[in-house]
């Protein structure tokens, strides 16, 4: 039996080896399994049709070609996934998601010279990772920065906080405490909750008791929609906000979030650009003209961003290795992405106009735009 | 108000738990197997009658086919995961990591078949009325409540009146005894777990309608559970409901002093405790050696 | 290529420590713990604040972080004294959950959810270690120290207590055995030598947080134990490897759905250890089918014999 | 382990039959059910008592307030002279009583020479700081093997020897153990002819070299061929106490004890 072990390990060792491909590799760490797992399938949506048009325009000599790990948003499991892409696959880029996972893999991208690109996490301690890592969404204090005004305007001052109890939830609640007082505004109710937890009504009980004119909701996917679901069930009738987290598809279609309002980065869909213009109506078509998230938008900008940027390099004749990708963008001042031009901040972060939405009938509708400095 | 709208909660909370706890503890209590796959027979019944609903059979049949999918879970571990592990070697240990190694699969197939996400039915039940001045209480509230105390009841019936209910309840003590009295050990076992699965269905049906449903569910109920039938006393159904109850209301009035956070802290801080002072149960007989 | 398996072979180092120490317990002690995890986890902080703070020599984190795991673990040993069998079982699980919530709620210690970013690198001679080829030989070299110390204190007079003491407690204290001071001795030694595993880890990935060391964390070190063989020498080691390996080698199966690999993985794992339970429950380095047979003989004989002393026991 | 059976050891010379075990008004019942009950017993060095009394006599359960397995309800146990109440089983061990169990309770996967090894040593510790070297206890292990007819089995766990080699690795266990007092429950239930004829040698040989033994047995030719000293257990209370002959010949107890098996 022993020997039978070792055998299968040789073979284990021996498969490891193969799948060298021809094609241009960049790789993904996305949550595929678990809880969180209905944001891979959103990511990849928008960083396939990337590299579908990068290939139907032949800006790459090679065919470009994305392999995907799991990291089931946790920390360790997207450590072995991306060691696995920089050292076996050798990629040059990787996409991640989730603020836990990308400063897990942060080290390893910044000790491995390849670039990191986070298009789903808006944990602000995001933008301290380093120069490989890089962030084309904007993070979540700037949405905090956008809705409190926009709440305050609206005669909505009294602001309750459910909130996860993690890096992002904690960064929401520091932002809400430091602006909400520039708008004589108050936070009436912090409530943290455990990532696993399931069952809100109890929380629900101190919102009510807390009188807030507003709540803010601040946490992921299943969780998210189960608190905005249990708060309007119990009784909770103020006005429900949340940030860029709460634009996937079910949570919008949800019946309770019906009114909700969320920030996003600010897409300008009608931006008369090619760029938005064939994202938008390729996207449209292929999903029975449903509207695309900023997620989608953010890793299709991703793909897009590392096409544009290694057909520079194939161009002057360099490899394209993660130390020429940062090099090329810092040259590089704006890039044509969906949603119109962007330039990046010293700090490898994108910075992008934040829009309130209302859900209305299941979607999201534009209220108005911020712009954050 | 607060303290009286958290005990409500806390007593619809703990409804559900308590019945799931029941059935968990029912199964234990006969088989000594540590079913932690009790967690995905809730999964599979929630997600069985939100099938049902989806495609428009309506509540009744949801509920007989979330029934029957879970009890057939429940037999079928029996039959092909447990009987045969017990067949050679049976320690404790090898059948609960069988069982969690059942857990982990039905959790993935579920999210595959359904997806991974959050899924709800809507549903006017779940919406709550205002009883008295800030006090919101769901009709779904109510019926989780009438549920544990009618099952509960129809259960004891059940374990002190028939001849099989009081078979199962002398199991644990001595399967010789049983085969002396020209029982099938081994049937009166399925019969446990049929049993037991089908006490997830009240639970897992209130919970599609009411907080709403993903496939990482079971663990939650399947540890709340544990905790529960330890708390109550190995063996004893009531112990179980009460401390279902109990841990319902502990999670939910916790609230008043402890950030939410702590709450599972609270439940398992109980079950330690528990264990190293009284490490019978609040309400067991048996002993712990 | 060579660097992937070199990674692959620090992390099955690192569990590999995780499972040879929870097997010391698991299988010559017979306290089966679901708390592993939790001395995991106290390692990893306690060496990655004293990395940070006080000296990233090995000769620091790893005594700091022994010593505190060793004194935390008298709450594992507390319960272990006082119940058996499901009792201890699911005081283990209480501990867990409890750590779990301390791990991401004391924020100054563990950073939370957040956990702790940027530990630094292991400094040997000079150099900071964190290359899969530098780091493995230093993983490997210290897994191999901590078989051989279990090994040797297996085989020692205190070995043969504590396997005098699972066999039969009752027939151990008649003969002079201390079990409350031999089963604490037993814990406080696997957690220490666990949290030697979590200073690696924390050094290696120079990131933790609370999601490496939850009750997935303690349930995957136990079926390694129990997959690869309880209460053998290499049992645990092989474990170790093949649900570390496992789950590397589906990625390459082509044919598979890449959204659903990780679903697909969840599955295999599930139903492998399912099935192993079921065909080869005393694992994969376990004993012949023969010696099995003749232990299920005794095993029936001991169950009596177990019921006896419970009877007997049970009205202390 | 060390100094107690040094001066065990020593004490075992004495030949003025003193009370090693002084027990009075032992008392234990379980919920109202009286197991054992007012019993006072002195047990003198050299001298083998057997315990007979139909089954349910409460004979396991006065073992077992002894080794202290079972909390006393009532009553005093003194060793030397020294009360051994409340101890813990270990302790009382380490003060030189050892035991058998009716169903063994072997070390059933250690092998038979780890079973014999393990009860010279007190365990705590991955090494000895005192007490016999290694090489000594090596000696001792294979001696004893040698006189129980186990030195063939060195190297076989437990679980796997036949029904007679199990007794005799438990009398080999007890054996080892340096014990001044041994309580044997049932060793020789079962045994064919030839084996308890090793087993009633051996007991003799250990005898004669000092040791005192209290032996629960049903079989009368061990209670007639080895007895010093017979006492009579029945539902928990000393019936008889006294030479065999006086004892056997007793009609009322013949009447329980045969009555009670027939």
């Amino acid at each position: 039996m022993r020997a039978r072990v070792w055998a299968a390990t040789a073979a284990v060792c021996m498969l490891a080896g193969g799948a060298f491909g021809k094609d241009v590799e960049i790789g993904a760490v996305f949550p595929m399994s678990g809880t969180n797992a209905i944001y891979g399938d959103v990511f990849k949506s928008g960083a396939d049709l990337a590299a579908e048009h990068i290939n139907a325009d032949h800006m790459l000599k090679e065919p470009l070609k994305i392999l995907y790990e799991d990291s089931q948003a946790l920390p360790q499991p997207a450590v072995v996934a991306m060691t696995k892409l920089v050292e076996v696959k050798q990629v040059p880029y990787v996409l991640s998601a989730f603020t836990g996972v990308s400063k897990a893999i942060s080290t390893l991208a910044q000790r491995s010279q390849t670039v990191a690109v986070n298009g789903g996490g808006v944990g602000p301690d995001l933008a301290k990772l380093g120069d490989y890592f890089w962030n084309v969404i904007p993070l979540a204090n700037l949405e905090v920065r956008a809705m409190v005004p926009y709440l305050a305007k609206h005669g909505m001052k009294k602001v309750a906080l459910v909130y996860v109890d993690d890096p992002l939830g904690q960064s929401i609640l520091d932002e809400l405490n430091a602006n909400l007082p520039k708008v004589d505004g108050k936070l009436v109710a912090e409530l943290s909750v455990p990532t696993s937890t399931q069952n809100f009504s109890g929380i629900a009980a101190k919102v009510r008791a807390s009188g807030a004119d507003a709540v803010y909701i601040a946490s992921y996917g299943a969780q998210q929609i189960q608190i905005a679901k249990q708060l309007r069930d119990n009784g909770v009738k103020a006005q429900l906000a949340s940030y860029s987290g709460f634009s996937t598809p079910d949570a919008l279609k949800l019946p309770q979030a019906e009114g909700l309002l969320y920030t996003t980065q600010a897409v300008n869909y009608k931006a008369g650009d090619k760029v938005t213009q064939r994202f938008l109506a390729d996207y449209q078509k292929a999903h029975d003209g449903k509207k695309p998230s900023a997620y989608i938008v953010n890793y299709y900008n991703a793909v897009l961003l590392f096409g544009i940027l290694a057909q520079k390099l194939e161009e002057a004749g360099k490899p394209i290795t993660g130390a020429n990708l940062l090099a090329e963008r810092k040259a590089t001042k704006s890039f044509d992405l969906v949603g119109g031009t962007v330039s990046f901040q010293d700090n490898g972060t994108l910075l992008a106009p934040i829009q309130v939405n209302k859900i209305v009938d299941g979607a999201g509708q534009p209220q108005e735009t911020v712009d954050i400095n | 108000m607060l303290w009286l709208q958290l005990t409500l909660t806390g007593l619809q909370t703990g409804a559900l738990y308590a019945l799931t706890a029941v059935g968990f503890s029912l199964i234990f209590g006969a088989t000594r197997v540590f079913h932690f796959a009790h967690g995905a027979a809730f999964v599979l019944a929630a997600y069985v009658f939100y099938w049902a609903d989806t495609a428009g059979l309506g509540m009744i049949p949801g509920i007989v086919l979330a029934a029957l999918a879970a009890m057939a879970f429940g037999v079928a571990m029996d039959r092909l995961v447990y009987a045969p592990i017990q067949r050679h070697e049976g320690s404790f240990f090898t059948v609960f990591v069988a069982s969690f190694g059942i857990g982990i699969v039905v959790e993935n197939v579920v999210g595959m078949v359904f997806g991974r996400s959050f899924v709800t039915i809507d549903s006017t039940l779940s919406q709550s009325r205002e009883l008295m001045e800030g006090v919101y209480v769901a009709p779904l509230a109510w019926i989780a409540i009438a549920c544990a105390a009618v099952f509960f009841a129809a259960l004891q019936l059940f374990l002190r009146r028939t001849h099989t209910g009081m078979a199962l309840r002398a199991l644990a003590d001595s399967p010789e005894l049983i085969r002396v009295f020209g029982l099938d050990p081994r049937r009166l076992s399925s019969i446990a777990f049929a049993l037991g699965s089908a006490l997830v269905v009240p639970g897992a049906v209130m919970t599609a309608l009411g907080s709403g449903l993903n496939p990482a569910l079971g663990h939650h109920v399947m540890l709340i559970s544990l905790a529960a039938t330890i708390v109550g006393g190995i063996g004893s159904i009531g112990g179980a409901l009460v401390a279902g109850f109990v841990l319902g209301l502990a999670e939910n009035l916790a609230l008043i002093a402890f950030p939410s956070q702590w709450s599972e802290a609270v439940t398992f801080a109980i079950l330690f405790l528990v264990i190293i002072l009284r490490p019978a149960g609040l309400f067991g007989r048996a002993t712990a050696h | 290529m060579e660097a992937y398996l070199l990674n692959l072979g620090v992390l099955v180092s690192i569990y590999a420590i995780l499972a040879v120490t929870l097997n010391f317990i698991m299988g010559y002690a017979g306290i089966f713990s679901l708390a592993h995890a939790v001395f995991f986890g106290v390692g990893a902080y306690v060496g990655a604040q004293m990395a940070m703070h006080v000296s990233a020599s090995l000769f620091v984190t790893i005594p700091a972080a022994m010593v505190v795991a060793a004194l935390l673990s008298l709450a594992l040993a507390l319960p272990a004294l006082r119940v058996r069998g499901e009792y201890f079982v699911a005081a283990s699980l209480g501990l867990q959950m409890l750590a779990i919530t301390v791990f991401s709620e004391w924020k100054g210690a563990t950073g939370g959810i957040g956990g702790l970013v940027g530990i630094p690198a292991v400094r040997m001679f000079g150099e900071d270690i964190y290359r899969p080829a530098a780091f493995f030989p230093l993983a490997a070299a210290v897994a191999v120290l901590v078989l051989i110390v279990t090994r040797l204190l297996v085989h020692s007079s205190f070995g043969r207590s504590l396997t005098a003491i699972r066999d039969s407690e009752s027939a151990a204290e008649s003969f002079g055995k201390n079990i409350a001071l031999i089963k604490t001795i037993s814990v406080v030694v696997s957690a220490a030598l666990a949290a030697v595993a979590g200073v690696l880890y924390a050094n290696y990935l120079s990131f933790i947080n609370v999601e490496s060391f939850t009750l997935n964390t303690s349930v995957l070190v136990m079926a390694m134990v129990i997959i690869g063989g309880t209460g053998t020498a290499l049992g645990p080691v092989v474990g170790a490897a093949l649900l570390l390996i496992l789950p590397g080698l589906l990625s390459y199966l082509w044919f598979l759905p890449q959204t659903e690999i990780g679903a697909i993985q969840q599955i295999i794992y599930g139903l492998g250890m399912a099935v192993l339970m079921i065909f080869r429950p005393g694992g994969l380095v376990g004993r012949s089918a023969g010696a099995r047979k003749r232990r299920k003989r005794d095993a029936l004989k001991a169950a009596a014999g177990q019921s006896e002393a419970r009877k007997m026991e049970g009205a202390k | 382990m060390t100094a107690q059976v040094t001066e065990a050891t020593l004490a075992k010379a004495d030949p003025s039959e003193e009370v090693l075990l002084e027990i009075r008004g032992l008392e234990k019942s379980f919920g109202g059910v009286r197991a054992v009950s007012d019993v006072s017993m002195d047990l003198r060095a050299g001298i083998v008592t057997t315990l007979v009394g139909p089954n349910g006599a409460g004979k396991t359960t006065f073992f077992n307030l002894i080794t202290g397995h079972l909390a006393r309800s009532g009553g005093t146990v003194r060793w030397l002279g020294r009360d051994i109440g409340g101890m813990k089983p270990y302790r009382i061990a380490r003060l030189g009583i050892a035991r058998t169990f009716q169903d063994l309770r072997l070390f059933n996967d250690m092998t038979v020479e780890e079973n014999i090894l393990t009860v010279m040593e007190p365990g705590a510790l991955p090494f000895s700081v005192s007490g016999p070297s290694a090489k000594e206890k090596r000696e001792k292990v294979a001696r004893v093997m040698e006189r129980t007819g186990l030195a063939d089995k060195a190297r076989t766990r437990a679980v796997d020897l036949a029904y007679a080699e199990r007794k005799f690795l438990s009398m080999a266990r007890i054996m080892a153990a340096e014990a001044r007092l041994w309580l044997l429950d049932e060793p020789a239930s079962g045994l064919d002819p030839n084996s308890y004829a090793t087993f009633l040698r051996l007991l003799r040989e250990e005898v004669a070299a000092g040791v005192t033994v209290c032996i629960i047995e049903h079989n009368l030719d061990i209670v007639v061929g080895i007895s010093d000293r017979i006492a009579f257990l029945d539902r928990g209370r000393l019936l008889a106490d006294g030479d065999p002959k006086s004892v056997l010949e007793d009609p009322e107890l013949t009447r329980i004890y045969f009555g009670d098996r027939a």
